[in-house]
């Protein structure tokens, strides 16, 4: 169950795998198969599920490329 | 107030703080250093910022800052000083940032001599720096018109988003004489500075100081607006006066020291019957030109006398459009020249001895 | 279920693309600057001095005001503007070879007079913009465009300790070196600059923060070896650490 | 007169055109220029002048480079204090940080009885304008020199633009010192072309100055 997900800027992501080298779950990969706006391949999630909302990736994003959301449980209903 | 004895290095400090000069940084080079020494006195005692620093060029570059931010700031050095100020004033010029700086000129080349000279008026009008820039440069003979001059060109300095230089020689560095600092001077219409980054983003949207334009049409762009400028002070912003020329039969083109020097001349001409006037440019950029147009037609020769091998022959040549024979009288290495060798060109000119 | 942001884009930056090669960590640098001055509050009083060198242009990337700089001359546009504006807070961010080589005078003098402002130097051991050329920072050995056979102590001297050096001078308040080659060591370094801004911000004096960086490109090597060749080579002869913290005592 | 006399006071006061005159009127054998502050208008530029009244002149500057820019303290500046058949007149530069130069001869000025050491002072120089400025500036001027102030000059003037009452205003704050510190006004200087001008009868000793440091068209 994933503790949280990324959002990626594609077109800000500069494909230079800093990220990917971080990530200690290792979902992150380059998505060989398109090119963003600026002719780089970015950054693709593997395995969401598996996504344990540490920030490594974010916090190693020399570009600012990536944003961590955490989930929290529902907080209790009015 | 009324009149005191001033020596010209204080009298320039002290106009800078009547001026609201928020900061000076700079240097110590003879034959300026009552300046900056005045100044690390009465800055503080009037919460102004004093910086000695470590270099001139570290001290242009605080000019360049404290611009930035939007201060009134001013320099001071002597020739070779400003040589290495040249890097700073290029990127003040560029980043359109005002800024006066006082050069109280020394002989050279190279280290030179103490001694009073003007021969920086190539790297004072022709930009100095890299660059197609100019500076605005004021070339005062007194002491009072030098205070009333730099308070001005605080103003002008603030107009034209420019760089303004005070260029005096030695002399009027050293030499006292009595001044009424408090004289109203022409105040100038200007806007707030809005351009500044003086890190008040709550009043102003992000602004940037920078002098780097890496697109070729952007820098020309850029080139052409700066350039629109220095026509508007050539147009517009010419200072120069003329002495003595009613019925003068050669006017000797001459500025700060050597104007005073020239005074002394043409009364020593006089007395020999001797008919001579004075062009004085007040303005060395933008040149005078218009002063030789001004000329009565009893001119037949001009003398051209400053303290340098004729680095201002040049602008004379082009502004008298070849309509008169120019003859020259220089003295370099510190030597002052005395009235009476002047006078004695001028004889040696109408007796048809000179040539240039 | 619902979820809460943990991290996002810093508001200290601006939306321009940042104008670095893939992998090169100026950006990391970049974003804990602005990152930092978002959370002490500091953003809208903040003017930043770029500098020449690969960051001549970040002067569009911090959202704060900002002065571009001649070449190794930032600390003195700080001492300018600090002078007139001593409530400002006032940054410079420099390269080896602009703060190392031709600015040494400069930084040297600004934390010589104790300067309240904030260095933030990054070395990388080589010149980046201009192509590759010897910094003073480069390592013995490392080639370079300059030193084609690599550096050799005889001729071009040893490397230079910018932080060990800056330590020796009184008048400075605040020295550390950092580097960002992990995680654990970003959320490190962003503390040394938390606590470089916060002294600046108390008025406490000279702070300047070094970061141990990477150039991927002129190394010639890929981003994730080349933080690994950081850690292997810089930070053997760059030993992280605080080299001087006034503010509990000069060691 | 006494056998030395050491001239200081703000710069810009007119010691060195006051040192210059006095040594020609009074025939002094000695003038001491150690003006290590201005770089022009000093009384060594007159060398020639003085080789011609048989006047012996010692410089702080570096022998026969007077352009030098640098302090240099000739020794010879003690040969007046040592042999006692010599009259002598000490040039400073200006304030005390002119006159600490002075340490340097500290050893050989031993007989304060033949030695002046005179304030010269001018009203129109803003930092020397009232009272308790000139007190100011003779406190620190004996501190620094270790020497005490023996008498005051009234050089109080506009150059060109000098009037009579000019004069008498600066006597009458120079007067207020005077009395306070217990100090002579020993001379009172006009310059040579405002002699005719003036009637007042003014403290001290009449100096008729001319114009010889500083050039006419200055």
């Amino acid at each position: 169950m994933a503790k949280g997900r990324i959002i990626i800027d594609l077109n800000r992501c500069k494909g230079c795998n800093l990220c990917t080298y971080y990530c200690p779950v290792h979902i992150l990969k380059l998505d060989e198969t398109t090119t963003n706006d600026r002719g780089y391949t970015p950054l693709m999630v593997t395995e969401p599920e598996k996504c344990i909302a540490c920030a490594f990736c974010a916090t190693m994003c020399p570009d600012s490329v990536i944003t961590v959301e955490r989930f929290v449980k529902e907080a209790n209903n009015e | 107030m009324s009149k005191v004895l001033m020596k010209g290095n204080e009298a320039m400090a002290l106009a800078a703080i009547k001026a609201g000069c928020d900061a000076f940084y700079g240097y110590p080079i003879t034959p300026q250093n009552e300046l900056p020494e005045y100044l690390s006195k009465h800055m503080r005692t009037h919460g102004r910022a004093f910086v000695q620093s470590e270099s001139e060029v570290a001290a242009i570059n605080m000019v360049y800052g404290a611009a930035g931010a939007g201060a009134r700031v001013m320099t001071s050095s002597s020739s070779p000083g400003i040589a290495l100020k040249q890097e700073g004033i290029t990127y003040i010029a560029g980043a359109e940032l005002p800024a006066v700086i006082i050069n109280v000129m020394r002989g050279g080349p190279g280290l030179g001599g103490i001694q009073p000279s003007q021969a920086d008026y190539n790297q004072i009008t022709r930009g100095g720096g890299n660059g197609d820039y100019s500076l605005y440069a004021l070339a005062p003979e007194s002491l009072q018109e030098t205070v009333d001059l730099i308070k001005e060109s605080f103003e002008i300095a603030d107009y034209f988003r420019n760089p303004v230089m005070i260029a005096v020689d030695g002399l009027i560095g050293q030499m006292m004489e009595p001044v009424d600092v408090d004289r109203e001077v022409k105040k100038w219409d200007l806007k707030p500075k809005t351009w500044a980054a003086d890190g008040n983003r709550k009043d102003h949207p992000k602004n940037i100081i920078n002098s780097l334009y890496l697109d070729p049409q952007d820098l020309e762009n850029h080139n052409i607006k700066l350039q629109k400028k220095y026509t508007e002070m050539k147009e517009n912003h010419q200072r120069y006066e003329l002495i003595n020329m009613e019925n003068a039969e050669i006017a000797i083109v001459a500025y700060g020291s050597v104007a005073r020097i020239a005074r002394t001349a043409i009364e020593i001409l006089a007395e020999k019957g001797i008919k001579a006037g004075i062009v004085r440019p007040i303005t060395i950029f933008p040149f005078p030109e218009k002063a030789f147009k001004e000329l009565p037609s009893s001119v037949e020769n001009l003398l051209v006398a400053e303290m340098s091998m004729g680095q201002m022959l040049q602008d004379v040549k082009l502004a008298n459009e070849c309509r008169l024979p120019i003859h020259f009288y220089g003295r370099v290495g510190g030597i002052v020249p005395e009235a009476e060798e002047i006078a004695q060109k001028v004889i040696d000119i109408i007796g048809g001895q000179s040539h240039e | 279920m619902n979820s809460k942001v943990i991290y996002e884009k810093s508001k200290g930056l601006s939306d321009f693309h940042l104008s670095y090669c893939p992998g090169c960590t100026h950006g990391i640098i970049h974003k804990l600057v602005a990152e930092t001055l978002v959370d002490l509050d500091l953003l809208e009083r903040t003017v930043g001095i770029s500098s020449v060198g690969c960051s001549a242009l970040n002067y569009d990337f911090f959202s704060c005001d900002m002065q571009q700089a001649a070449h190794g001359r930032a600390p003195a546009v700080a001492t300018g503007i600090k002078r007139v504006r001593p409530d400002n807070i006032v940054f410079t961010y420099q390269g080896d070879g602009d703060l190392a080589s031709i600015g040494i005078a400069e930084a040297i003098h600004a934390a010589h007079r104790g300067e309240n402002i904030t260095i933030v130097f990054v070395n990388n051991a080589i010149y980046g913009m201009t192509g590759g050329q010897m910094a003073p920072t480069t390592l013995l050995g490392q080639k370079t465009t300059t030193s084609q056979d690599g550096r050799d102590a005889a001729s071009q001297g040893l490397p230079l300790r910018v932080s060990e050096m800056m330590a020796q001078i009184p008048g400075a308040t605040y020295i550390e070196r950092v580097s960002v080659h992990d995680p654990k060591h970003v959320n490190k370094a962003k503390k040394a600059l938390k606590k470089a801004f916060d002294i600046q911000n108390k008025k406490l004096g000279f702070s300047m923060i070094e970061f141990i960086s990477t150039c991927p490109v002129n190394w010639g090597i890929n981003p994730k070896d080349s933080v690994d060749w950081a850690v292997d080579n810089m930070i053997p002869y760059y030993p992280l650490g605080v080299y001087k913290d006034k503010t509990v005592g000069e060691k | 007169m006494k056998r030395i006399t050491i001239l200081s006071g703000y710069y810009g006061s007119g010691k060195s055109e006051i040192s210059v005159n006095l040594a020609l009127q009074k025939h002094i054998d000695y003038i001491v220029d150690l003006d290590i502050i201005n770089p022009y208008f000093r009384s060594r530029a007159l060398h020639e002048l003085f080789k011609e009244k048989g006047i012996k002149l010692v410089e702080s500057t570096i022998e026969n480079m007077p352009n030098s820019d640098m302090p240099y303290i000739s020794r010879k500046g003690v040969y007046p204090f040592i042999d006692k058949s010599v009259t002598a007149i000490y040039d400073l530069g200006g304030t005390e940080n002119g006159a600490k130069v002075l340490i340097q001869y500290q050893d050989q000025i031993k007989d304060f009885d033949e030695i002046d050491f005179i304030c010269v002072l001018n009203v129109f120089r803003p930092e020397t304008s009232n009272k308790k400025d000139i007190i100011d500036s003779i406190i620190l001027l004996e501190a620094q020199t270790q020497l005490k102030v023996t008498g005051l000059i009234n050089n109080s003037n506009l150059i060109n633009e000098t009037t009579e009452e000019d004069i008498i205003h600066g006597e009458n704050i120079i007067k207020s010192v005077s009395e306070e510190l217990n100090l002579p006004i020993l001379y009172t200087v006009i310059e040579e072309s405002k002699k005719k001008l003036i009637k007042h009868n003014f403290l001290g000793e009449e100096l008729v100055i001319s114009r010889i440091v500083a050039r006419k068209w200055l």
